[in-house]
């Protein structure tokens, strides 16, 4: 399915959807938090981005966590540790491995979503990137299960998470910077959601 | 937005630049890193690191010196900084005695200074933490991420840092520190919003009379928003929610805390009204701190920040400090 | 205009009511007056009293204290005070040694001190002043009433105080002051204006992308207006001018002043140019001070003051101070 | 002509005529200075009006010397000490007496002025209080020697006082606040000079 330079392509991607969308993810937080996400996550994709050269030609686990490592070591706030140890965890699943196919695609979104909660300690129905992760992960478990092709599967993922940040506008955030408005976060959808739908959309455009 | 900065990528860096330049006597920078420290290493005592988002000066860098922090972590604006910042600050600090960080309860400060306290304590480093959750604007359940850590971190600095100063073993530093925390209630107001550099625009937006009541640090959004009122109502509005959270009858220290933009005398309006209150309640005010100590960029409002003293507290934040933003 | 007061009538008296509960260990008020002195007289040396309109804060209040002032009088916002109550300062303060006024030079200023110094010789007490006039950004010529006195005066504060303290005689302490305001120039700028309460609407407007170069601690127009340009760009046309009035080589103070509304963090950008413009024309930092010290309100700008220092006045200058706005 | 009590009268007209003028005098100074002269003057008349009571009863001089020492005691910044000494000046000129005539009048004007000079240092064409003062003093002085009525002599006076402001929007200032401003001072009048017509013509109204 995929292969190390496949990779590097969709996080190069990646990244220029981060910079499209910087200032709307910006502005979902500056309504509930403090108004820095797409911020945050710009200033991580262009460490990433200047760091893959330097990594193309290895193997996708070695990719992989140097993506986590830059996050983790640029993004800062609650996305920097959150989404550098998905890709960490992630990457620590294909450890070694020059391409990939869809089993391993789905056990790294299991491995990265372990990570996000090992980290943030949130469940479902926090209002959080969650919302989007733990819903698309299942979509495109199911959709694998009936046999879908890659983009398909890739598509329901896609659908779900979308579905996901709609839903995040109808609860509470009891997690994140946005629990500190109690009610006043009903109506907002969540940046952090709607940034991992952004990076799910950078793969399943590369399909 | 009209800052007087050169380019909203240059703006923590020089900020960290600007700052290491005027107090060579207080503070340097670890050499690669954004960390600040003490000028002259102290040995033989616990060290304190804390940190957050730059955007809040003084703090941290401001209370780096003799009595207070050994080491300061600015991030980017409003960002917690990464823990391999955090990681550096612990190193570059790290005694025998070991090191406290003093985190402000935010989900990603308590994520990226636990990564670094993790990989100090690979490399034998003895770290322990406090978290600080003074912020009485936002609901403390369980159910919720718990309260902001807020200006009453400046008190934790001075108290822990003076405990430290006496050579005192981790455990007991540490928990002098939680004895701060557990005493410590803070509630802000602002009647203007900031801008982020990066955002370019404002985090909020209040109407001509509005102000937001019980709002973050970072321009959070508070409890509610109102029509702006006398101070000394807004005052009133604010104690009743610090009162009822802790009973603070005896002796207290106060803090008035400026937001950034907001004029000193306006602090001191609002501090003579908080006396009035307080003193009609029975509580007395063993120490005042009136100015700007815990920032949002240019944002005009304040805080109103109450310490519980007993006999200990009041020796150690009456004992010496020299830093940059905080002399005893 | 949106401020956090009880009414705009109540805003002086209430601020220097906030103030004294503030720092009772600093200051006291004389009763019936506006006037702020020590809360422990000291005898047997040159008292040092000084004021101005409020609005300034922390100046002139918050520098009482040992080192420094011996009285400080506040007039209304913005306005000089007035004879009645400068007289009442000089009583409280008078020792044997006599009483020094450090005036800024405003006409207003000048007439109400100086006729509060004839009423005070007329009670046989005995009286001297200086005049402070740092702003480079006004025409000094014989043809005008002077440069204005801006932060600069807190140099003056500081050092002439040190000086009293030593018990040194009036002319010596006199000829000290003299020669801080001969060595010390300033120029501001501000971004946005301030609201004197009473008027109840800014003093100037700027426009979205406008500054005021040379602006005075009162709002008062400056040089020209001019477009905001890179921090770097303004901190080099605001040198040039001050470098260009006297000859700084050597060693000296810097003081980069908030004027109210300005956050720390770029107080320190602004830091972090002069010192590398000073060190490429060969002029040695001493010692540097940021923050809100001479303020108008809730401003946004600052000024840079630079002060040309000898021996004598590093001495002085790096003696003690305890007060609540400066402590050394 | 005039005696206490109408002196007495006319002080309560001075100050209800800069209450009205108390914005626009502000207004004038904030272009030039630093927007309190309406303040300032509205502070002192106040303070005025309620000490009157008090001396009303007095003879002209003591009057005025308590209005002179009320504004010194209250106004502050220059217009203060100004105003104050020109009230003090003008009633020493009248000690003791309980009605005055024109000749007096006009010897307190000279009194006055005096004093603003002597506090002020400032002379004719500097864009102070003194470029109405003294046309309008000269105006009354010549329209009083032709011979002509209270109430003309005042309107002259008037009418020069009010050239005089003219007059000073057409200068650079040299004394006061508005030195500052150099050429930038040029087109704006002078709020000293304003407010002085201003307490020119509540005594004109008077008669
Ligand atoms: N405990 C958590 N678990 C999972 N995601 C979280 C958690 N806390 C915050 N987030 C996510 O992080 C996003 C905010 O990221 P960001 O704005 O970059 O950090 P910060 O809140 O520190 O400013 C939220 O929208 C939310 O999706
Ligand atoms: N030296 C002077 N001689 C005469 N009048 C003066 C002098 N300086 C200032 N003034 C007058 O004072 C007016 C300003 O008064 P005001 O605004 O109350 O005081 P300040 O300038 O101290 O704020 C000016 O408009 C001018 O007419
Ligand atoms: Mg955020
Ligand atoms: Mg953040
Ligand atoms: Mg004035
Ligand atoms: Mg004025």
């Amino acid at each position: 399915m995929t292969d190390n330079a496949k990779v590097v392509e969709i996080l190069d991607s990646m990244k220029k959807a981060i910079d499209e969308n910087a200032q709307f993810l910006t502005d979902l937080d500056a309504a509930i938090g403090d108004n820095d996400h797409g911020i945050n996550m710009a200033r991580g994709f262009k460490k990433v981005e200047a760091d893959l050269p330097g990594v193309a030609g290895k193997d996708i686990g070695a990719i992989l966590k140097k993506v986590g490592m830059d996050l983790v070591s640029t993004v800062g706030g609650s996305s920097g540790p959150l989404y550098g140890t998905a890709f960490m965890k992630a990457g620590g699943k294909v450890g070694g491995k020059m391409e990939i196919g869809m089993d391993d695609f789905l056990a790294m979104m299991d491995e990265a979503i372990g990570g996000v909660q090992m980290r943030g300690k949130a469940v479902a129905g926090e209002k959080t990137m969650l919302d989007a992760m733990l819903p698309a992960r299942d979509a495109m478990k199911a959709a694998a299960a009936e046999g879908k092709g890659v983009r398909e599967v890739l598509d329901a993922g896609v659908a779900a998470a979308e579905a996901g940040v709609e839903y995040t506008k109808t609860i509470i955030a009891t997690k994140g910077r946005a629990s500190y408005l109690g009610e006043r976060s009903i109506g907002h959808q969540d940046p952090g959601a709607t940034s991992f739908t952004v990076l799910l959309k950078a793969i399943a455009a590369a399909y | 937005m009209k800052k007087i900065i050169n380019s909203v990528e240059l703006v923590e860096e020089q900020m960290i630049e600007g700052l290491c330049k005027a107090y060579p006597q207080y503070v340097k920078r670890v050499e690669g890193t954004n960390v600040l420290v003490r000028a002259d290493k102290k040995e033989g005592k616990v060290a304190l690191v804390s940190g957050g988002g730059s955007g809040h000066e003084p703090a941290h860098a401001g209370y780096v010196g003799k009595g207070m922090l050994d080491g300061a972590v600015p991030g980017a604006v409003f960002t917690s900084p990464t823990p391999d910042q955090v990681y550096e600050a612990i190193k570059a600090v790290a005694t025998d005695a070991g090191v406290l960080l003093i985190i402000k309860n935010y989900t990603g400060d308590v994520m990226n200074f636990e990564m670094a306290a993790d990989m100090a304590r690979d490399e034998g480093i003895e770290v322990d933490e406090v978290i600080v959750n003074d912020d009485v604007a936002v609901d403390g359940s369980l159910y919720t991420v718990g309260r902001r850590g807020v200006a009453g971190t400046v008190f934790v600095h001075k108290i822990t840092g003076a405990k430290a100063e006496t050579g005192a073993p981790l455990a007991e530093v540490k928990a002098v520190a939680e004895k701060v925390i557990a005493n410590v209630r803070t509630m802000s107001m602002a009647i203007s919003p900031c801008t982020v550099p990066a955002a370019g625009k404002p985090g909020f937006e209040l109407g001509e009379d509005e102000m937001e009541i019980g709002i973050g640090i970072h321009g959070e959004p508070g409890t509610h928003r109102e029509a702006i009122r006398p101070a000394d109502e807004i005052v009133d509005m604010m104690l009743d929610k610090i009162l009822a959270d802790l009973d603070f009858t005896g002796d207290v220290a106060v803090m008035i805390n400026g937001c950034g933009g907001t004029p000193l005398m306006e602090m001191f309006i609002v501090n003579n009204h908080v006396h009035d209150v307080l003193e009609s309640k029975g509580i007395h005010v063993y120490k005042t701190l009136v100015g700007d100590y815990m920032t949002s960029l240019e944002m005009q409002g304040f805080s109103i920040t109450l310490l519980k003293l007993d006999d200990e507290l009041k020796a150690l934040l009456d004992a010496p400090a020299d830093t940059p933003a905080l002399k005893a």
